[in-house]
């Protein structure tokens, strides 16, 4: 049975303005989500990850943001929402899970509260009932005592613990989506493992789709269900989790496989991908933007304008390079 | 109602010569009185207390200190005395008689004088004045050698005798006080109370404590025209008639003082917040001298300026001044250049609108039969400057434009003058000028302005470096110069002295001041002051610049006020003559 | 291993010393501030105004005789601003526009000497309580804690008393002494948290001198933040003798200054009816001010990579 | 054979607080812990966040001043730093920071940063000096036109590598390298890692690795220390830690790696909960009443744990492994 | 807490000790004394002798500085005003709760004025309103305290008449009484405005810049992911935690307006604290000089431990145990 989409980004570009011109940092970017489904993005720093999920809820300052193309949510176009139109999505719709524990919960604020809050505004709970869902929150993230934490402020908390927290402000309306932006690189291993398995294990409680950050391709193996990899501000694969391991196509994808350490790797160089990524405003706007890192690729290989392709079901792939697509040390065929 | 002393004509004439604006030659801007007929509404007299900090707020003749607090008594004195054309003491609510020969002071008091709750005035409220300021727990300033020369304080004082021998009560309004010394100054009121104190009401508190009492401080009493009602401290006293007063009743049934601050003064008189502004500062002239809703008075005060020669020291040890031969100014031919040199009437004229009087001489106008009005005085002439200095030797050798002194040696002249106000600087550096102007190298000592505390310190102290300094004298109602220029003075700043200055000043203090009445000498005491008049000014112990003619604003709705000295206004007798006061256009 | 080992593997790459220096120079700090200015019009026509300004008063007090403008000539008493005086006369007929232009040199002055100073001590002591912490910190921070209870005015105005040859130069001294204490405290909480960067630490491991470190790797990295405090504290203390002359303790009245000039505002009436007196100097106070501070915000946003416009 | 030997190691922080920042209790950052490092091995540190990890490095390298124990370098001791001076020891001993960018500083160029060690030891004149700094950076893998550069104008790849020529510069024998590649993306952290090694050959260095990546660890390292509150809870050969973990907390942290296998990823999660498990189950044979770790008891030749007793490793053999 | 509290109150003692040797000695070396000012052609040297010697003046310094300093210390004995003959505990009291009730006013008018400008200037930084807001900042910067003061009393005191030019009540109310209160308030209204037109200043510009900075802070950005509607951002997350840093100035500003207070008080003829000061050093008032300095040093104690208190409170991140 195929599953519910709840949401439907098409085409969309993000720019940010630089003295007066705008660069697009995302460049077209389509893809869905389902209920259910967890949808990972992988890719470099600043690549663009954060800026397409920050244009779903509308974070971005207006004033040097420009966003295009849709996005649906709802049978909605929200990509030109307004505040107070978001406003009533977020929180109760989106949930959203942040990178930095500490930098994202207000410091003067008791827990209690932050995780209230998103109650007052989108539920008719009376403060009794909050007060009982905040707990009952506390308690599905995981957390041991709740009535105490309910009272502590963030810098008394591990970061483990705040992350938990965080998680909880983002279910407490039971959303349809969450987006958790590189929700455990501030944390060590242990505890990543741990947070990620709460967060699937609470998905399957409330069925929301997940949009999941990272650029671990560790994790996005143990989590996603589907994957996208990014680019320079596209996406260049986007492709069910167990494909894209089993099967990765596009350069970039193979490449980054190819550079993780592995047992196997042991005593051997790994694999560097060259160059550098162009920053924003020295983007390629035209051809293949990996071009420049596998120069040794003859420029035919490279479509002119590269478009997302679906080679195989569910498989989409950017450009034709992958088809004759040979590491440097492999010597070309 | 018999209430205030007989006057002789001469007062008289006195007192219709200033009404027409003129002190001996000098003109007064504006007249001394302003008098309106008709019909007054009572209401509320607003009177400008101009200080700068609040008022302490004593109301106790013999405890105050401070001219604020003086002011502030003013409704609530009855004119115990009044003022002779030298501001000698004249009979008023109690009459005064001298004895010359048996050295007595005879007081009595009018038998209608009460205080303001009823209780007579008596004799015994003079003789707790006497005792106050005789205990040994007196802390006050009056404890003088005016008073130790009463027969007896000084055992009083010490402890020895339970009351003052020298004073006998005659009967309860007579009192007759005994003096050891029987010198001109008694005229003037030395030694003897300016006004009562209510014994009765007084004499519980230890006198330790009695200047901060509340009877003192906030709920005094008064035998005056009026009495405080309300007080808030430092800032401003609320005056109602006192139902007990034995003279005129009072025409407005309110008198408030409020402290104001001098800078927008002019700004207040024009909206007609101050019904009078008594002493009201020279700077704003410009600003308040065109109003229309005010009347400006004027008469002279006893101020005089001068610039003083440092011409010796004070030798402690013998409690009299050391002159120094050596002084760098000793030479009294560069004194006269000096005083020559300075250009007092454009002073007069651009910095004070002729409401400072170039000076002649070391007695002040106020003091109007003793001022030798005649007498030439240093007046502005370069020229003449130049060449007594000329003539002294002091000519410029070396051609730096500076005159170097008779041995040829430089002469740095170094000036001492005190800040205060926005005229003090241009004014010291204008006199600089001056003085370069006839070649004398004078500097600033410091190069600036020397606050008053640290400028009368190092005067007192004869700081070495003082050659001139500028300063001034407010003198008391006694003119005898004998406490700033004599030479057990330790106030003779200069540190001038000679045998003849002390055979001058002798002169003046002595007995023969008292004329066959047992009173004032006038003829005597004339020449006597003229000629020590004379004398220092040809000797230049100082060079005298200015005498200064106070001004009081006054609102058009105010019927009657009076400057003069001699007079028989009072503050039961002004009167408002409309409800609300005028205000400029 | 020797560094001749090094050279057979490794060739030294030849590069041009040119194009080097051409890169190291794009982004100096100067570079930076050039281009924020470029952008931001306002800061540079404040920088030429402000430029403008100190020639005239400099230049200007230079050209003027200062005997000759403080000379009184009681003829031109108050004179309105006319022919004879451009921007009129004081109480003693001494021309306000000379006034202005020697008083403004010298507060200029002022500002400048004391701002000098009080950074001077202010670094030096707050880098070294910043970078050293612990018990040299606690120590200097109770001296600074205690000249900060001292009554500034009171021990001024002694001063100024006491001291019996008194100038602009004791002025500038005394208002350093009790001044420096506010630069200590920013420039220690700076040093404190650089001091505890990676950075430092690096410099440690490989046997800098902890002088080296103060002053050639923490100062530099402050020093954005030092500057634009500076300019601000400069613009602050141009007016630094207003207070003081209002009270009538301020410079001695041979020094003219933008203080005493402002101060004839308290004559009575000079408020409305004798503009002349102090409007141009207030006027004056008030434009070097804000031309200081936009130049000032100018180089904040040049110190502040997050900040800059250009 | 260990030039560098560290007995019993303790290093203490004050905890201050209140108005006058009084010490009111202490963090037991690092709490005795012995080391040896040998030339031209790599040696693993890790463990969890705040376990001590950045505190030991600190300490060999003398930043942080040990509150008790030794650090014998060739058998003398270099606790002060008037002894490390005298030995030349900050010339062997050198240090990659964790946060690289805030290791170089900012309102340097490039020559300088790298340069400063050399103008510390070696007079060499300008010209000689920027010969040297371009080896270096040749040795890195960097252009010759980032001499006159700053900082802020590198990837963070190539800053590590900036910090990796300034460590070298003196030819140390051991480099600490704190987490030098965690800040870093996956494509970049492959290049420093190799570049670490490459040296690694040529210079015959020695590296303390400090990381929580156990993937990278066992890439890079020989002989690898899990340290756990301050202590060490086992201590091996790569293989002795990745195929025969004992201590709970080693098993614990190596369940919790992402591993790239999507089609047992049912099966990492089945472990992973049991492991947590166990994880409660045994604690008690790891950790005293107060939490503490135990001391290190030898099994093999290079292996050793922290336990109980030898009992309880009894035990734990028994059950888990 | 009390306890921490407790020692900062205790460390104050040493420092106002020194602090009284200071004002102290400074005081004695200005020339004149309190008696200079009597001097007239009326008054008896003799006399002005006498009080100088029943005052202690004549004594040795530290004579007179141990004899002040112990009947303070035994009798709480502050001694008397020479030139208002009263105990100086007394005058001050009056003053002190003048200037009290003065700054009081002048802080809630400060607050009153600076927080919506800087909170709007901020959260619309870059619009006209914040330019004005700018503007405003600098002119005010720029104007010496007594112009605007004497400008604002000659237009609304002379001119409008709608507040009295001079005092701090009216005459014939009684303390307590609404009356009173009103009046107070009539007379306080004006110096109060002057000074919070400059006090607003710093804390504008603080404010503003704090907000600016707060808005792109994290903890906002989760705020608004939440979807809290925006106002309640501003008001719950953004204000707050900017106002932060001038909760904590607060106690300094308090120990700055009686600082400033002189200006006010002398344009205002209002008997407070400061131009009680300045008439001292005048009078050279020692008793009111010492005592004032000495007040005036406790209450900026007081204040920055107030500071500090009030960060501790709003602050949870900082502790006082
Ligand atoms: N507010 C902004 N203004 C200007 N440029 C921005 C802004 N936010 C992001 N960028 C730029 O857009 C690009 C994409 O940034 P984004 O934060 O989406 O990357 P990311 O993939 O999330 O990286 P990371 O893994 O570091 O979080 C980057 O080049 C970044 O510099
Ligand atoms: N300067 C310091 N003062 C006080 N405590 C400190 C200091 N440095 C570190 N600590 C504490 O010592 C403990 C160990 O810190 P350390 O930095 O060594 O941990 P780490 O293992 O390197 O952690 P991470 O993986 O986060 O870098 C931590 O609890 C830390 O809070
Ligand atoms: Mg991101
Ligand atoms: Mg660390
Ligand atoms: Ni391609």
């Amino acid at each position: 049975m195929e599953a519910e989409k709840i949401l439907e980004v098409k085409d969309l570009h993000v720019a940010f303005r630089f003295q007066d011109k705008y660069y697009d940092a995302v460049d077209g970017v389509d893809f869905t989500l389902k209920r259910n489904e967890i949808f990972a993005i992988v890719g470099e720093s600043g690549c663009g990850k954060s800026t397409i999920v920050n244009s779903i809820v509308g974070l971005h300052d207006k004033n040097f943001t420009r966003v295009s193309g849709e996005i649906i949510y709802d049978n909605a176009n929200i990509a030109n929402y307004s505040e107070e139109e978001f406003n009533k999505i977020r929180g109760r719709h989106i949930g959203f899970i942040f990178q930095d524990p500490l930098a994202s919960l207000n410091p003067l604020h008791k827990i209690g509260k932050q995780i209230e809050e998103p109650l007052i505004y989108h539920t008719d709970l009376d403060k009794n009932q909050r007060e009982e869902r905040v707990l009952e929150l506390l308690n599905q993230v995981g957390i041991n005592n709740p009535k105490r934490v309910v009272n502590q402020f963030p810098h008394e908390l591990s970061g483990g613990m705040r992350q938990r927290v965080l998680i909880a402000i983002a279910l407490s309306c039971k959303p349809n989506i969450i987006i958790a932006d590189e929700p455990t690189t501030a944390l060590d291993v242990t505890i990543q493992a741990q947070i990620l398995d709460l967060l699937t294990d609470l998905q399957k409680e409330i069925d929301a789709g997940i949009i999941l950050i990272t650029h671990d391709l560790g994790v996005v193996a143990q989590m996603a269900d589907r994957v996208a990899v990014m680019y320079a501000g596209q996406f260049v694969e986007v492709a069910n989790a167990e494909e894209l391991f089993d099967n990765p196509l596009h350069p970039y994808t193979r490449s980054l496989l190819q550079s993780i350490p592995q047992s196997d790797s042991l005593g051997k160089d790994l694999h560097v991908i060259r160059g550098m990524v162009p920053s924003l405003r020295n983007l390629p706007r035209k051809g293949c933007r990996f071009a420049p890192r596998i120069q040794w690729i003859p420029e035919s290989e490279h479509e002119e304008n590269p478009e997302l392709r679906e080679v195989s079901k569910g498989h989409f792939v950017r450009c034709t390079c992958w088809k004759n697509f040979h590491f440097e040390d492999e010597g070309g065929n | 109602e018999e209430a205030t002393a007989p006057k002789g004509n001469e007062e008289e004439k006195q007192e219709q010569k200033q009404s027409y604006g003129k002190v001996g030659n000098i003109e007064l801007p504006y007249p001394t009185v302003v008098k309106k007929d008709g019909e007054t509404v009572g209401g509320t007299l607003n009177v400008a207390l101009i200080a700068s900090s609040p008022f302490e707020g004593i109301f106790n003749t013999f405890l105050y200190e401070n001219s604020d607090d003086s002011s502030l008594m003013q409704p609530m004195l009855c004119g115990f005395f009044k003022s002779g054309p030298n501001l000698e003491m004249k009979d008023s609510n109690c009459s005064i008689n001298f004895d010359k020969d048996r050295k007595t002071v005879t007081l009595k008091i009018n038998p209608n004088l009460s205080w303001s709750d009823g209780v007579p005035v008596t004799a015994d409220d003079l003789i707790f004045v006497y005792e106050c300021i005789g205990h040994k727990d007196y802390t006050g300033v009056r404890y003088d050698r005016n008073y130790m020369n009463v027969v007896g304080m000084e055992e009083y004082h010490a402890g020895k005798a339970d009351t003052i021998s020298g004073i006998k009560k005659i009967d309860d309004k007579t009192l007759e006080v005994t003096f050891k010394e029987f010198y001109p100054g008694i005229l003037w009121g030395a030694g003897i109370p300016y006004n009562p104190e209510p014994k009765h009401y007084l004499k519980d508190i230890p006198l330790k404590e009695m200047v901060s009492h509340e009877r003192v401080r906030l709920k005094p009493l008064s035998c005056g025209p009026f009495m405080v009602s309300n007080i808030v401290a430092g800032e401003s006293v609320e005056y109602v008639p006192n139902p007990h007063w034995c003279g005129e009743k009072p025409q407005v049934d309110k008198i408030v003082i409020k402290r104001t601050n001098p800078d927008t003064i002019a700004e207040a008189l024009a909206s007609g917040v101050f019904d009078v502004v008594d002493g009201i500062s020279i700077s704003s002239y410009d600003r308040y001298k065109d109003l229309k809703n005010i009347t400006l008075l004027s008469n002279v005060s006893r101020t005089y300026w001068y610039i003083g020669f440092k011409l010796g020291k004070w030798d402690a040890e013998k409690g009299q001044v050391a002159p120094n031969p050596n002084a760098k100014l000793a030479d009294v031919k560069l004194r006269q250049a000096i005083a020559y040199a300075m250009n007092n009437k454009e002073v007069a004229e651009r910095f004070y609108h002729n409401l400072r009087i170039p000076a002649n001489a070391l007695i002040d106008p106020m003091h109007t039969t003793f001022w030798n009005e005649k007498q030439e005085g240093y007046d502005y002439n370069p020229e003449k400057a130049k060449q007594i200095l000329d003539e002294a030797g002091y000519v410029d050798v070396d051609g730096d434009g500076f005159r170097e002194d008779p041995k040829g040696n430089k002469l740095k002249i170094n000036f001492l003058s005190m800040a205060g106000g926005e005229i003090a600087e241009p004014l010291a550096q204008f006199y600089i000028q001056c003085w370069r102007d006839v070649g004398l190298d004078v500097v600033l000592q410091n190069g600036r302005l020397v606050e008053a505390n640290a400028f009368y310190d190092m005067i007192a102290q004869d700081n070495p470096e003082i050659d001139l300094y500028m300063a001034g004298w407010s003198t008391g109602s006694n003119p005898d110069p004998q406490g700033l220029y004599g030479r057990y003075a330790q106030f003779n700043y200069t540190r001038f002295a000679s045998e003849e200055n002390d055979r001058l000043l002798a002169a003046i203090a002595s007995e023969k001041a008292f004329g066959e009445d047992g009173y004032l000498d006038e003829e005597y005491l004339i020449k006597a002051y003229h000629d020590w008049q004379a004398y220092v000014r040809d000797q230049v112990v100082v060079a005298p610049t200015f005498y200064t003619i106070s001004l009081s604003a006054i609102n058009n709705r105010v019927n009657y006020w009076d400057l003069n000295v001699v007079s028989d206004w009072w503050w039961e007798k002004v009167g408002l003559l409309s409800d609300t006061p005028e205000i400029a256009k | 291993m020797s560094n001749l080992e090094i050279n057979k593997n490794y060739v030294t790459p030849n590069i041009d010393e040119e194009t080097l220096k051409a890169l190291s120079r794009e982004q100096s700090f100067w570079n930076v501030l050039k281009r924020e200015f470029k952008v931001d019009k306002l800061a540079t026509a404040c920088l030429i105004i402000l430029i403008i300004i100190f020639a005239v008063l400099f230049i200007g007090s230079a050209l003027l005789d200062q005997e000759e403008v403080m000379k009184i000539d009681l003829k031109y008493k108050y004179e309105p601003p006319g022919d004879k005086f451009i921007l009129g006369a004081d109480l003693g007929g001494r021309s306000i526009a000379g006034q202005l232009l020697i008083g403004g040199r010298n507060s200029v002055l002022i500002g400048f000497a004391v701002t000098i100073l009080t950074s001077f001590i202010g670094i030096v002591v707050g880098l070294i309580t910043g970078y050293y912490g612990g018990k040299v910190d606690n120590i200097i921070m109770r001296i600074c804690d205690f000249i900060s209870i001292l009554p500034v005015t009171l021990l001024i105005i002694t001063f100024v008393v006491v001291i019996p040859d008194y100038t602009m130069w004791h002025f500038i001294f005394i208002m350093s002494i009790f001044y420096w204490v506010g630069m200590t405290r920013l420039v220690r909480s700076k040093a404190l948290s650089e001091s505890r960067r990676d950075y430092v630490n690096a410099s440690k491991i490989m046997g800098t001198s902890d002088i080296k470190i103060m002053f050639g790797s923490i100062l530099p990295n402050i020093s954005s933040i030092i500057i634009v405090d500076l300019i601000l504290e400069f613009a602050g203390n141009i007016g630094i003798e207003t207070g003081l002359s209002f009270l009538g303790f301020g410079l001695p009245p041979s020094t003219p200054s933008l203080g005493t000039l402002v101060s004839y505002a308290r004559t009575p009436g000079a408020m409305s009816s004798k503009l002349w007196l102090w409007l141009p100097a207030s006027l004056l106070i008030l434009v070097m001010m804000l031309c200081i501070n936009y130049v000032g915000q100018a180089v904040k946003r040049a110190s502040d990579a997050k900040q800059r416009l250009g | 054979m260990s030039f560098l030997e560290i007995k019993d190691l303790k290093v203490h922080y004050p905890i201050r607080g209140g108005f006058f920042h009084t010490i009111q209790d202490y963090t037991y950052a690092v709490d005795g812990v012995d080391l040896s490092i040998d030339e031209g091995k790599t040696y693993g540190l890790i463990g969890e966040s705040g376990s001590g990890k950045t505190t030991i490095g600190k300490t060999i390298v003398g930043l942080e001043k040990p509150t008790s124990g030794k650090i014998l370098y060739n058998g003398q001791t270099v606790n002060s730093k008037r002894a490390r001076k005298k030995l030349g020891y900050n010339k062997e001993v050198q240090m990659i920071f964790q946060d690289v960018f805030s290791s170089l500083d900012p309102r340097k160029k490039v020559i300088d940063i790298i340069a400063e060690p050399l103008r510390n030891y070696e007079n060499l004149t300008k010209e000689e000096e920027r010969k040297k700094v371009l080896e270096l950076l040749n040795i890195v893998g960097m252009p010759g036109d980032s001499l006159y550069k700053y900082p802020h104008e590198f990837s963070g790849g190539q800053r590590q590598r900036i910090g990796i020529a300034r460590a070298i510069a003196l030819n140390p024998k051991l480099i600490v390298a704190d987490e030098p590649v965690s800040a870093l993306d996956l494509s970049v952290q492959a290049q420093v890692l190799n570049y670490l090694k490459k040296i690694q050959k040529e210079f015959n260095l020695s590296y303390l690795f400090i990381s929580h990546d156990l993937g990278v660890v066992k890439h890079m390292c020989d002989y690898i220390y899990i340290m756990h509150r301050g202590r060490f809870v086992e201590a091996g050969t790569r293989e002795d830690i990745y195929n025969n973990p004992i201590h709970i907390y080693t098993r614990r942290l190596i369940a919790a790696i992402p591993e790239i296998d999507v089609k047992n990823k049912e099966k990492y999660y089945m472990i992973r909960k049991k492991v947590e498990e166990e994880y409660n189950n045994y604690s008690s044979l790891f950790y005293d009443e107060d939490g503490k770790v135990f001391d290190l008891i030898q099994i093999s030749d290079t292996h050793y744990v922290a336990i109980k007793d030898k009992e309880a490793l009894k035990n734990v053999e028994n059950n888990i492994a | 807490m009390w306890k921490t509290i407790l020692r900062r109150v205790l460390l104050m003692i040493p420092q106002l000790f020194i602090l009284s040797i200071i004002v102290f000695a400074l005081g004695k070396a200005m020339p004149g004394d309190p008696f200079t000012g009597l001097i007239t052609p009326d008054m008896d040297p003799a006399v002005i002798e006498r009080l100088r010697e029943e005052a202690g003046l004549n004594d040795p310094i530290p004579v007179q500085y141990k004899n002040w300093i112990v009947r303070i210390l035994r009798d709480g004995d502050f001694g008397r005003s020479y030139t208002y003959k009263m105990p100086v505990t007394k005058l001050i009291g009056k003053r002190a709760a003048n200037t009290l009730w003065l700054s009081l006013l002048t802080v809630i008018l400060t607050y009153l004025i600076a927080i919506p400008l800087g909170i709007y200037a901020g959260r619309y930084n870059g619009s006209k309103f914040d330019k004005a807001v700018m503007v405003y900042n600098f002119i005010s910067y720029a104007i010496p305290r007594f112009i605007l003061g004497l400008l604002l009393l000659l237009f609304f005191g002379y001119r409008l008449k709608w507040v009295p030019t001079t005092g701090s009540v009216d005459l014939g109310l009684e303390p307590g009484t609404l009356d009173y209160f009103l009046s107070r308030l009539h007379h306080m209204i004006l110096p109060a405005i002057t000074s919070a037109i400059l006090g607003t200043i710093g804390i504008v510009q603080y404010l503003r810049n704090e907000i600016i900075d707060a808005k792109t802070q994290d903890y906002v950005k989760t705020a608004r992911s939440k979807g809290v509607p925006t106002n309640k951002v501003y008001t719950h997350h953004i204000f707050r935690n900017s106002l932060l840093p001038i909760a904590a100035f607060f106690g300094f500003t308090i120990t700055g307006l009686l600082g400033g207070s002189v200006f006010i008080e002398t344009i205002f003829t209002y008997p407070g604290m400061g131009e009680l000061f300045v008439s001292a050093i005048s009078s050279r008032d020692y008793s009111v000089i010492n005592s004032l300095v000495l007040l005036f040093g406790f209450l900026t104690l007081l204040g920055s431990l107030l500071s500090d208190i009030i960060m501790t409170i709003v602050d949870p991140r900082i502790r006082i145990e």
